[in-house]
This record gives structure tokens, sequence and C-alpha cells, in this order.
């Protein structure tokens, strides 16, 4: 018999400290898979954020700087700069790309900066435990919105991935989720390409990965993947949304 | 011929594997519980496993290793 | 001998950093230093180097963050707004022991407060900026020359200690032309960059750049670690410029440009029969404290001169320890100290005064 | 000095600010009204405006930015500046800021300039390492003609290395503008230097010569 599946080698051989069942854990092997299908774990530099991933410094074998919250992609903006010939990639939540460091991911884009950035969605702050996010869903009851967010009051629900489409220098932005089976495999394909597009020079690459958080939520794993694809795939639409790569 | 294998001590018991098996072969086991105090899953039926690692796929903590 | 040139504070800043290996250079322009990014805007790419306009301070600040780890020379400046914006990356690359240098080129505060030059960011630059326990190695010089080689030492001493280093100055010494000459003085051995994140190249384990430190005892261990560092530093990089002091019986203390205005106002103290002489610290933080120290029963008292309301005078009294009685005399919005005004103020310690 | 408006530009330390406020000076001497404009939107220090009383003392009109030299960093120019074209009484120096940035703001006027008629005199400090050989000074003054839109009609050899310039360096900086003349075919107007330098030059450069005096240090050696 011939093993068909395996942890992959980019990735640490340690305990995910994730709460059983999130979702950030299935977006790490993918991402590991991709830097072994594209050997590319030696010249690979992540950029761990802070957020719940804030560990992820631990758990890929490449090398890891940590970030501020928000400020990943300038820190990846400065290690490319540096390193135009290796490969940078951030990974980040929605607290610290879509609201503390939306600035940063904006110019990261316009600049058309050649990085990777995996963008994780789980429409709430997880790490401080459960507060609204700028991707919360209106109606959506956080610790900071008991009351349901109401878009009067709280704001809209940013959608990162058509906003940054419209950048001239985005390449490539794909949203995914990993809900399903089918999806995760749909998921590790928007990742690939993203590093694709990195690797050949085209510029500013993003997956947006539609992802739980049973804990916060409140819900139990198998229930959280159910509620991500009745409520958040209807506000947060999957497909591609820019790909210059073929031009 | 296929079989998972399952690393117990690194599984947190989220059963995403279960929903994700087509089959529907994977269980929480009943009568032991990992260092980390969670119940693990197994699978009784090996013969009925078709190597197809939806379930490994659907694995937040690779736990789950698949031969075919 | 290099060739002598006539450059501006601010030019020379940024040609000294080019010849010191800087090649990353990221900015946001503010008054007065935008000159020197103006300068790298021009220089950088013309020798493959970077020059980066980024979003924010903020931005810039944590640019360099990431350059700095992966092994470059990095370089940001600003002025004192956009300093406090520098403040949370300053904070983390102290804490990921990783080096490089900020400039601040002080203007007056607080709030958006005025272009012109002041002192007034001391305490931020010695004793504050970002949060945690940390330092920086922070050089104040006072003429263009002086400008060069601070520079090129700021880059080594960052290499060396693995640390954040600012230089302070004002946009009078920005904006001042002197004739000097490109020479960057005596460089220190640096160590390999073993622990840069330049990617494994499968042939290493995974270098992971990082402030964060579960267990307290850890985290308290490392920061000890760090402070016997600092100890070295105190003891072997505090330095001082003694001006007249070998006969002096009154210190004037003061860095920066207003040293040199200090300088004018002892010429005249010294006709006048007053032996004064001035301590002016080069390095603020480490502070130069031993130096003082060896005037405590020379002189009767100290000025400290400064273009604030005061700051530096704390770490002067700390120094002196009680010993000689410490005065100061400062302005501030904007406003230079005029030698007359020093000098009224020394004669009315003294007595001299009509 | 046949034309009634007289621009200076020039890189920053080139001695451009000096060379304008002795030039406005000189130009009294032969002209009833004279009007000097400090249309430096770059460098908020070391600007004519910082000697507006000891011109206004001498009859000379500054026109300045109500900006210039206070705490705010607006490169406004100031509300009265057209009197610099309506009063065709009176001679005009215009000190322009210090590179191709600070020339910008002469193509806004570039019309009333053409119609007129203009003196533009390109100040160069050869001991500025951007401004050292005749290369560069061109590239120089073809950035800031790009920039302003106008041509330059003179140089100015200011080459200077503040108090301590000697008749020597002035000499190694004629070289340069000289050639810099050459290549170009714009003249060499004028050789400024403070006086202790000029000295001993006057059989070789006879009358361009044209002494300095410095009015914008601070009241005191710094």
């Amino acid at each position: 018999m011939e093993q068909v599946f395996k942890k992959p080698e980019a990735l640490c051989d340690v305990n995910l400290h994730y709460c059983p069942g999130c979702t950030h854990g299935i977006v790490h092997r993918l991402v590991a898979e991709v830097l072994d299908e594209l050997e590319i774990e030696g010249k690979a530099i992540g950029v761990a954020p802070v957020g719940c991933s804030v560990f992820a410094y631990d758990y890929w074998k490449c090398d890891m700087q940590q970030a501020a919250h928000g400020r990943a992609p300038a820190v990846a903006t400065g290690i490319k700069r540096v390193l135009p010939d290796k490969v940078v990639f951030t990974y980040q939540g929605d607290g610290d790309l879509a609201s503390i460091g939306t600035a940063e991911t904006v110019h990261a884009a316009m600049r058309g900066e050649n990085i990777t950035i995996i963008f994780i969605n789980n429409a709430i702050y997880g790490m401080t435990g459960g507060q609204m996010a700028p991707t919360t869903l209106p109606g959506q009851v956080t610790q900071t919105s008991p009351y349901g967010r109401d878009p009067k009051t709280q704001g809209y629900p940013i959608r990162m991935s058509e906003m940054l489409s419209k950048t001239d220098g985005a390449a490539y932005i794909e949203r995914v989720s990993v809900d399903c089976v089918k999806n995760v495999v749909a998921a590790k394909k928007a990742i690939k390409k993203a590093f694709q597009t990195q690797l050949d020079g085209k510029g500013f690459s993003m997956v947006e990965v539609l992802s739980t958080c049973p804990t916060n939520w409140g819900k139990s794993p198998v229930e959280a993947l159910e509620w991500l694809r009745e409520n958040m795939i209807p506000y947060y639409p999957l497909g591609v949304y820019t790909d210059k790569t073929g031009e | 011929m296929a079989k998972v294998v399952f690393n117990e001590e690194k599984c947190k018991g989220c059963y995403l594997c279960m929903t994700a098996c087509p089959k529907k072969i994977i269980t929480v086991a009943k009568d032991r519980m990992n260092a980390k105090g969670f119940r693990p899953v197994e699978v009784l039926e090996m013969d009925k496993c078709i190597g197809c690692a939806m379930c490994a796929t659907m694995c937040p903590d690779c736990v789950i290793e698949v031969f075919r | 001998m290099a060739e002598k040139v006539l450059v501006k504070g601010n030019e020379a800043l940024a040609e000294a950093a080019i010849l010191s290996g800087c090649r990353h250079y990221f900015g946001y322009p503010i008054t007065p230093q935008t000159e020197i990014a103006a300068y790298m805007a021009k220089r950088m790419p013309k020798i493959g180097g970077v020059f980066l306009q980024a979003e924010s301070e903020v931005a810039a600040a944590n640019m360099v963050f990431g350059a700095a780890g992966a092994g470059a020379r990095a370089l940001t400046s600003s002025s004192s707004p956009g300093i406090s914006l520098k403040a949370e990356a300053l904070s983390y690359i102290a804490g990921c022991d990783l080096p490089c240098v900020v400039v601040n080129i002080v203007r007056a505060g607080p709030g958006l407060g005025g272009i012109q030059p002041a002192q007034s960011d001391y305490f931020q630059a010695t004793k504050g900026h970002g949060h945690g326990d940390y330092q920086m190695i922070v050089l104040a010089p006072s003429s263009v020359q002086e400008v060069i080689h601070l520079t090129a030492d700021a880059f080594d001493l960052a290499d060396l200690y693995r640390m954040p280093v600012m230089i302070i100055g004002d946009g009078m010494l920005g904006q001042m032309m002197e004739p000097v000459e490109f020479d960057l003085g005596k460089r220190r051995e640096i160590p390999p960059k073993t622990w840069a994140t330049t990617g494994t190249e499968m042939k290493r384990e995974h270098n992971i750049i990082n402030s964060l430190i579960m267990n307290p005892d850890d985290l308290e261990a490392c920061v000890r670690e760090r402070y016997k560092r600092y100890d070295y530093i105190k003891e072997h990089e505090a330095m001082a410029e003694e001006y007249l002091m070998d006969d002096a019986d009154f210190m004037i203390t003061a860095y920066g440009t207003t040293a040199r205005i200090a300088k004018n106002a002892i010429a005249e103290l010294r006709k006048q029969g007053i032996k004064a002489g001035l301590v002016r610290p080069i390095t603020l933080w480490p502070f130069p404290e031993k130096i003082y120290q060896k005037y405590t029963d020379k002189v009767s008292a100290i000025l400290s001169v400064e273009m604030s309301m005061g700051q530096m005078v704390d770490d002067v009294k700390l120094a002196v320890g009680g010993k000689v009685p410490v005065h100061f005399y400062g302005r501030t919005g904007g406003n230079v100290p005029y030698p007359d005004e020093i000098i009224q103020s020394v004669l009315k310690i003294t007595g001299g005064d009509k | 000095m046949s034309k009634r408006i007289h621009i200076v530009v020039g890189h920053y330390g080139s001695g451009k600010t000096e060379f304008a406020i002795n030039y406005a000076l000189k130009l009294k001497e032969t002209h009833e009204k004279v009007m000097i404009a400090d249309l430096d939107i770059v460098n908020p220090y070391f600007r004519t405006n910082d000697v507006r009383q000891m011109l206004e003392a001498k009859g000379i009109s500054v026109l300045a930015s109500p900006y210039a030299g206070s705490n705010v960093d607006i490169p406004a120019l100031p509300a009265d500046i057209l009197r610099l074209f309506d009063d065709k009484s009176s001679a005009v120096v215009l000190d322009v800021g210090g590179d191709e940035d600070g020339a910008v703001v002469l193509g806004r006027f570039r019309q009333q300039l053409e119609e007129e008629g203009y003196e533009m005199l390109f100040v160069v400090n050869a001991f500025r390492p951007l401004t050292k050989d005749a290369d560069s000074i061109l590239e120089f003054l073809r950035e800031v003609e790009a920039a302003s839109r106008l041509k330059t009609t003179g140089l100015v050899n200011s080459s200077n290395l503040q108090g301590l310039t000697t008749a020597e360096d002035i000499i190694k900086g004629q070289r340069a503008v000289e050639e810099t003349a050459a290549k170009s075919g714009i003249p060499v107007a004028y050789i400024a230097g403070i006086p202790e330098a000029l000295q001993g030059l006057e059989a070789q450069y006879g009358e361009k010569l044209f002494p300095i005096a410095r009015f914008l240090d601070l009241g005191y050696e710094f």
C-alpha cells in the first residue's frame, strides 16, 4: 500500500494550539503542502501576525518573522525589498488585515508588492475572546455587538477581496472557504496559484479564506461549518476577484 | 485495499473527519481518551475504507494518514 | 584624506548612511527632515538600493522592522510627530533584537507644534517611544561632520549590539551647511547575521524573529539578558565632548546645536572672567554620567541649556547625585536660546548679574 | 542687468540666497525701486525673509510667504506676488527654492516672464556634491529648466566652503563653471565670493567679480 496522505514536510511536527475544530489548522496544512509542492520551503519567509495565529512562526519550517498587529504587509514589504528572490507571505486574520492593518493591506496591494497574503476571515476576533470584527455579519452577536451588529451604528462588514480587486497592483485575489472537502481542495489550488503568482513576479496576491471559530461562535465544529456555509458564503461570495496572471 | 491511521495523541475530538467520510465508518472511541483528554476517533470496519482521504482533508490537526 | 565638500546636515546623513552600506530606506514626508527622503529618492535607484515612500510612518517603521529582520542595514527618518508613530515598530525591533537606524530631526511640540528647531523629544528618545523594558542608543551630533561619523557609527552600533539606534538632531542641524569630508572614521567588526530570516535553503533550522514569550519567567530572563547588554553599552559606549573643562569652575551642559550656541556664551563668559566650560553629551543614551562625576568637586554649579522645558537636566541631576547644584535654562516652541540669554542665566547663578 | 526681472536659481547651498540678496542691493544702486521675492517653497530655514528688516531699511521691498520662518510649513505664495509683474517701474529679484522641486514654482509665471523677458542666473557651488563638475552641473541645470520651463541666461560661479573659501577654491570652481559654459553656450555672468576670497583675482576675471556680504548668519558664530 502506498501512502496517499500525510503531514506535509514544511509543517513542523508540533501540536497546533488552536481550539478543536478550528479551521486555521486546515489552512496551515494547505500552505505547508504548497510550500512542499512548489519546493519553496527553503526560500520562503513567513510573517506571523497578532491574532489567534500569533504562534504561526512555530508551525512552518521556513524562516518566520513576527509583525505587530496589522503591520504584516509592511513587514513583508521590508523583507521582500531586501530579498526580492525569496518568497514572502503573511498569514493574517480579519481584525489584523481588515481593521487595524487596512492601510498596510491596501497600499501593499496598490504597490503591487510581490508578496502573498493568506487572509483568514472568520467574522470575529478570536484571540481577544469574540469581539466584533470588521467582517462580522449584520445581526451577528458578539461580545461587543451584544444586540447583533447593526450597520446603522456599527457599520457594514468589509469585503476585502472585492475592494482589493479594484486596485491596479493586485495580480491575483480569490475568496475560498474550508467548510467542506470540495472547498478545501479549491482553497489549496488558490493558495498554490497565489504563491505561483509571486514566483512569477506578477505582483500582489491574496487568498481570503472563510474560516470558522467554533468557540467564539458558540457552535460545535460541525455546526460551525454549517453556519459558515449558510451565513458567510452568501455575504462573502466565493470566487476569483481578480486574476491578471495571464496577462 | 485502503486504510487510514489515526495519530490519536494529536486528535482534538472535533469530529470534522466523521462528517467528511462518505462511508460513515469513522466513530468516536468509547473506551479511551488521549493524553489531552479528548476521545479520539477510530475506524472499526477498515475493510470499508476506500482511501479517499476526505477525512484527512478536513482534519485541522494532521491526525490522519491515508494508505491505498 | 577625503575631499572637502559643502553639504547640508540632512544630505550628509543620507550620504553617510549610503556609504555605511545602507541600501534600504523607508520613509514618509515631514518637515524638517524631508531632504533625507528626497536625497534617498534620487540616490537609491542609481546604486541599486531601495527608496520606498510608505503609506504612513507606522508602515515605514514596520518595513524597517522587516528589512532589518532580513539582514539589511535599514534606515528610516522622521520628525517628532512621525517618531511617535514609529514607536510601535521600535518596541518590536528592540524586542526582537534587531538592528536599525532611525533619525529624528526634532521639531517643536507637543501635538503638531511647529517646524522650528527643538529638543523637546529628549524624554521620548531616551526614556519613551514604544512600550516595554528596552533602550535605544541615542546619538546627538552637533556638526555636519559629526553627523557623518555618528551615522556610520550608528549602523555599526546597531549591528554590533542588535538594537535600534537613534540619531537625534534638529532643523538647524538638518539644514545647516558646513564643509565636510566624507570620512566615516573608525569602523567596527560586525559578526555575521546568522539570525536573519533569509530563507533556510533547507540547510539549517528555521530562524524565528519574535518578541512573544509565553512564560513570564522566560520573558523576564530574556529582558534581563538584554539589560546585561545595556549595562555593557553604558560602560563602554557613553560619549561626551569636554570643552574648556580643564580649568572650569562652572559647567554648562548642552547637546546638539544648543551646545554650539553655548560655546559662544562660554567665550564671552571667559572674557568676563568666569571660567565656564562645556560638557556636551554625544550619546544621550547611554548618558555619559561618569564624565559629569569627574567634575562634581571642581565646578560650583551646572547649567543645563536646552531647547525644551527641561528634560536632559533630570539626567544631569541623576548623574551628579546632588553633589553640585544643577540649574536649567531653556527656550521652547521653536525658539533658539541666544548666547546673551545663556550668559545672563550663568551670571544670575554665579551672582555676577547686575 | 539690462532686464527688469532677475531670477536666481541654483542648488541649495550654492549661495543662491546670499547672492540674490546681494544682487538686490546692487540693483538698488542703479534703480529707485527694487523688489525681492522669496519664492522658496522647499526650504523652511535660512531664507531671504530672515533678512527682511535689513532689506526694507535699505528701501528694498520684500515679498515672502506669510508662513516663511514660522512654525508652519505651508509653501503658500504671498498674496501680493503679482505686484512683481504689475509694477513695471521696479526691478525684481526672484529668489527661487533650492532645486528642481523649488523651481517648479516659476512655471506658473512662465507666461508673464516670457512676455516681458527675464534674466535667469544659475548659481553654482562646485563644492556641493551634486554640482561638482560640468556634467553634474549641466544635468542639474537642465532639471531646473525643465521644472521651471524657463531658460538659463547666465552662470554664476559661487563656489565656496563658506567662511573657509580661498581664491584657490574660486579658481577651482571657475574651471567647472567655464567648462559648463563651453558645453552649454550659457555665458558666465558673475564670479561671486566673500571679499577675502576674491582678493588677487581682479586681473584674471575683472568685472565679473561680484563680492558677497554674508547676511544669513544668526548673530553669533555657529
